[in-house]
């Protein structure tokens, strides 16, 4: 999975633990959205055509190829259903969490 | 400037599988996101990216999490441009080759606040790739009217009631203030065309100078619409009409788009909470004005 | 020998000492009394005598944003401004110093609008004392010229990270002539090393700045902020005595003492009066009198130990203010005062507000203050805060 | 110190003189100068005035001028009896014109040097710039700077061609005065 994964965050105990003046890690994610999820997207694997129509309109960008097979990181995925309203195959249902 | 056919294609399939904007706290279908996100990955990884204060930049950099997997700043408000001016000058100083500076601001940071600063950078030519994704109000904030905010809109600062029928007026002509420019570059876009958004900013990607992209970007939570509809509801507005694909290049307009025929602007109104106080005649007024616009594109940029 | 001394004005000063710090980026939009400097620096550019960019902006505000993207990748900056244009950067000061980019800036002191006026005073500058930036007030040409060369050294020193303001007293300054030496470029080049910042974006080290904080971070950041304005008091000090070192100039750190080794009464100022005050102090010493003068040159860190140290040892003081903070003092005095409380014998003070909108300061005004302040220390004054020069009578 | 007062019209060079006669002192005279105009935003043919200080020692004071030592006055025209004002007693008075008898009760108690400044400079540049010539003068009734070291300040702040003619009007000028004197 090529992109930012959850990483712990040690809560500095020291000033100098600080950086000097905002300046942080590009791509630093203490925090995972799950937790803002009402319902998930889960992929029929039989239907799904690997359009990746799901993968260009994904605002969090939580799709992604893996063995030509569509997945989804769901750490960061919101749950909002944009893939599963804009699949052409209705490969995509929402299920509650 | 390169030529078109020169430019490699970049679509779902060849694009980087690299994410750039990840992790980040927009709202749940934000169409913001989706264009920051596309455009990031048009841009790969050489790319300094500055956003002004805004949904984009408040979501995106709340310490420690820093979801921004490249380089980028956020910037005051009005200084969108010009910090981008200088990140370009100043990369361009240390002798850096190959890279891109490239803003995501909304509608409010470019045609209201930061719209001197946009004109300076357009101006000196500086080599900034400048996105408006426009959501049609001040949605950070709160969703208050902005200058791209079309009539008939209901905001929190343009109330709907007895007396006023919210937003009195129509959303300024960015795209052509900004080609008045004669920018090398300038589009329309909208992330219901997310292929037609992706060749755009590829095109500018490879543009030498200023080039200026204004994309239609759906706000669920502004707009009153389900989170699943965004991508569907930016698509309605470019087949209704009320939004339209263009290009500026070399000194001329082209209309990417010309359908024979509109979808119906009320069904696009309709899906929206920010329109269901709309009259006919409110309606009536949005689809004249839609025309009006349309016949002039028509007739001077075909 | 080959001397390199030019007759030039303070705004050229400004902008020679500029060149012989190679900033990679310069933006600046034009005022007046700030606009020969731009100028210079645009000539010089032109003609090749600096690899710089010059970027023309189409205001202020942008000055200071581009300024504040170069550094954000690691380049060495310069802006100039004055008056109402310092004010429309105000936004991007406090984000430029709470950014830690440490951006030098000349500004031409003057007046701020309404009524209108071109002329110099201090009310720009001061107004903006809490925007988070060293500030410092220059006397003549020459510490014009090198004060920038030291304040680049300042500004990026590791521990400091700060933006500085230079200011020059507007016309006063910036628009006369005087015999300025210019530094030899080799030397610079070796008392000024290359900007190097941890608080940059790089392909090599992508980073995501100027973020927002939570109230669980934000007083971290500023506590680690003012620690920097803070550690620049050594740093200026250190700076300094290099600077002598190679330079054979010394501006005395945050203050000069100006014959106050054993004097009773004393005034305060800041910037170009400070040279008219010297006059009138050696006058009244033949005449006498134990008079001396402080010369405030770092309104921002303030140098509360150098102003406790000298209250400890005299009588009065006196504060020169070109400026009126409406409804109660001068800034120069109010922070002079705060100091002053901190010790413990009695000091009688005043304040004079004068120099308003380019109104000359005269000597035989000075005279007087120092008069008046004699008449503080036998109780025949009451402390109080008095504009001296007003040309007509008052209902007071 | 010695503090030099010129008077002239937007454009006509009298803050250029001004800054010379600092140079003069200064680069090439071993002493210490400050040149200043009047300031504000006056614009071409209006009334202006610029000032020189000239002291053995480095110059402290930023006050304006108060006593001048000597006036320089580039266009008769401009001569009211305000200009009187903050001239010291026994102050020189130079004036660009052909007769300086009209000028004497408005400078009482000065001396006065008339030269004729505008033939000069038509006879040389070919144009009524007065200010070299009037700087000239002024260097020869002050003796506050050398005439080596005022044709060496024409040289350091004009181009070449410029230069030469100017500087010729200098030595002219210097040469008429001090014959006067």
């Amino acid at each position: 999975m090529n992109r930012p994964k959850n990483k712990e965050y040690k809560f500095p105990t020291h000033i100098d633990d600080y950086p000097t003046g905002p300046q942080y890690k590009a791509g630093f994610l203490p925090e995972t959205n799950a937790g803002w999820r009402k319902v998930r997207p889960v992929v029929d694997h039989e239907a799904c055509v690997f359009c990746l129509r799901c993968y260009l309109v994904c605002p969090d960008g939580t799709i992604f190829k893996e063995d030509g097979k569509i997945k989804i990181d769901l750490d960061y995925c919101k749950g909002c259903g944009v893939c599963a309203h804009e699949c052409p195959k209705d490969a995509i249902s929402m299920v509650k969490e | 400037m390169n030529k078109v056919l020169d430019i490699p294609r970049v679509n779902a399939k060849n694009m980087t599988d690299k994410e750039f904007f990840y992790g980040h706290k927009a709202c749940a279908g934000c169409g913001g996101s989706i264009a920051v996100r596309l455009a990031l990955k048009v841009l790969g990884e050489r790319t300094y990216t500055a956003l002004p204060a805004g949904c984009m930049s408040a979501v995106g950099f709340i310490f420690p999490q820093m979801a921004f997997n490249s380089n980028a700043i956020i910037t005051t408000f009005p200084g969108a441009a010009s910090m981008a001016s200088g990140i370009a000058m100043g990369a361009k100083a240390l002798g850096q080759k190959d890279f891109k500076t490239v803003v995501f601001a909304g509608d409010g940071g470019t045609a209201d606040i930061g719209f001197q600063a946009l004109s300076g950078m357009i101006d000196r030519n500086d080599d900034v790739l400048y996105i408006c994704y426009d959501n049609e109000a001040y949605m950070n904030t709160g969703i208050q009217k902005s200058g791209l905010t079309p009539y008939g809109t209901q905001t929190t600062t343009t109330p709907a009631g007895k007396n006023l029928p919210g937003t009195l007026t129509h959303k300024k002509n960015l795209f052509e203030i900004i080609a008045a420019h004669d920018i090398a570059y300038a589009a329309t876009a909208s992330i219901g065309y997310p292929q037609d958004y992706l060749n755009k900013v590829n095109k500018a990607k490879h543009t030498k100078g200023a080039s200026f992209i204004h994309v239609y970007a759906s706000c669920p939570t502004g707009w009153g619409t389900p989170t699943e509809t965004s991508v569907e509801i930016a698509k309605d507005a470019v087949d209704c009409g009320l939004i339209f694909l263009a290009e500026y290049e070399d000194g001329e307009f082209k209309l990417n788009r010309n359908p024979k025929e509109f979808a119906s602007i009320p069904d696009y109104l309709k899906k929206q909470a920010r329109f269901k106080h709309l009259s006919d005649q409110d309606i009536e007024i949005i689809t004249e004005h839609r025309d009006k616009k349309w016949s002039r594109m028509r007739k001077h940029w075909l | 020998m080959k001397t390199n001394k030019i007759f030039i004005s303070g705004d050229e000063a400004a902008a020679y000492g500029v060149k012989l710090c190679r900033p990679h980026v310069i933006a600046a939009y034009p005022i007046t009394p700030q606009t020969i400097t731009v100028e210079r620096l645009s000539e010089m550019v032109e003609k090749g005598e600096m690899d710089g960019e010059y970027m023309h902006v189409e205001s202020e505000h942008s000055a200071i944003s581009v300024c504040m993207g170069a550094s954000s990748v690691g380049a060495r900056t310069f802006t100039a401004s004055s008056s109402q244009g310092l004010l429309y950067m105000a936004e991007g000061l406090h984000y430029a110093s709470g950014g830690r980019y440490p951006i030098v800036m000349m500004n031409a002191n003057r007046s701020v609008a309404l009524p209108w006026s071109i002329y110099g005073d201090h009310r720009d500058s001061l107004s903006l004392l809490d925007c988070g930036w060293i500030q410092v007030y220059v006397e003549d040409a020459q510490e014009a010229l090198d004060m920038m060369i030291q304040a680049y050294r300042i500004a990026e020193h590791k521990d400091v990270l700060t933006p500085m303001m230079v200011n020059l007293d507007g016309f006063i300054l910036t628009h006369t002539y005087e015999l300025v030496e210019i530094p030899d470029q080799q030397k610079v080049d070796e008392f000024l090393p290359a900007f190097v910042t941890p608080n940059k974006m790089s392909f090599e080290e992508p980073k995501n700045l100027a973020f927002s904080s939570k109230p669980d971070d934000n007083t971290e950041f500023k506590y680690q902020q003012n620690q920097a304005v803070l550690k620049s008091i050594d740093v200026i000090k250190e700076v300094d005595q290099e600077f002598e070192a190679t330079f054979g100039r010394k501006y005395h750190d945050m203050v000069e003492e100006y014959r106050c080794e054993d004097a009773e009464v004393v005034l305060v100022a800041i910037g170009s009066v400070c040279g008219t005050v010297r006059v009138v102090v050696d006058k009244l010493r033949e005449e006498g009198m134990k008079v001396g003068l402080l010369k405030i040159r770092f309104m921002r860190p303030f140098p509360e130990q150098e102003v406790k140290d000298l209250a400890k040892r005299v009588k009065a003081i006196g504060v020169i203010d070109k400026d009126i903070s409406f409804g109660y003092e001068g800034t120069v005095y109010t922070n002079v005062n705060s100091a002053i409380s901190k010790v413990e014998n009695y000091v009688y003070k005043s304040n004079f507000i004068g120099g308003l909108g380019g109104r000359d300061i005269t000597k035989a005004e000075i005279e007087d203050m120092f008069h008046k302040l004699y008449a503080g220390l036998d109780k025949s004054r009451e402390e109080k805060v008095e504009f001296f020069s007003l040309n007509v009578e008052t209902n007071e | 110190m010695k503090e030099i007062r010129w008077h002239g019209r937007g454009g006509q060079g009298g803050f250029t003189a001004s800054r010379l006669l600092g140079i003069a002192a200064s680069v090439h005279g071993g002493k210490h100068a400050l040149a200043f105009p009047s300031f504000g935003p006056e614009r071409r043919g209006a009334p202006v005035l610029a000032f020189t200080k000239i002291d053995d020692t480095k110059i402290r004071d930023r006050s304006e001028v108060q006593e001048s030592d000597f006036v320089v006055v580039m266009d008769e025209t401009l001569i009211t009896p305000e200009m009187r004002k903050g001239v010291r007693e026994g102050a020189c008075i130079l004036i660009n014109t052909e007769n300086t008898a009209p000028y004497e009760s408005v400078f009482e108690g000065c001396k006065i040097i008339g030269l004729d400044a505008t033939a000069l400079a038509m006879e040389i540049l070919g144009r009524p710039i007065t200010n070299t010539a009037m700087y000239g003068a002024l260097a020869a009734a002050s003796g506050l700077v050398s005439l080596d070291a005022a044709m060496a300040s024409i040289r350091t702040e004009m181009k070449p061609s410029l230069a030469e003619k100017n500087v010729k009007i200098v030595a002219k000028a210097y040469e008429t005065v001090k014959t006067l004197a």
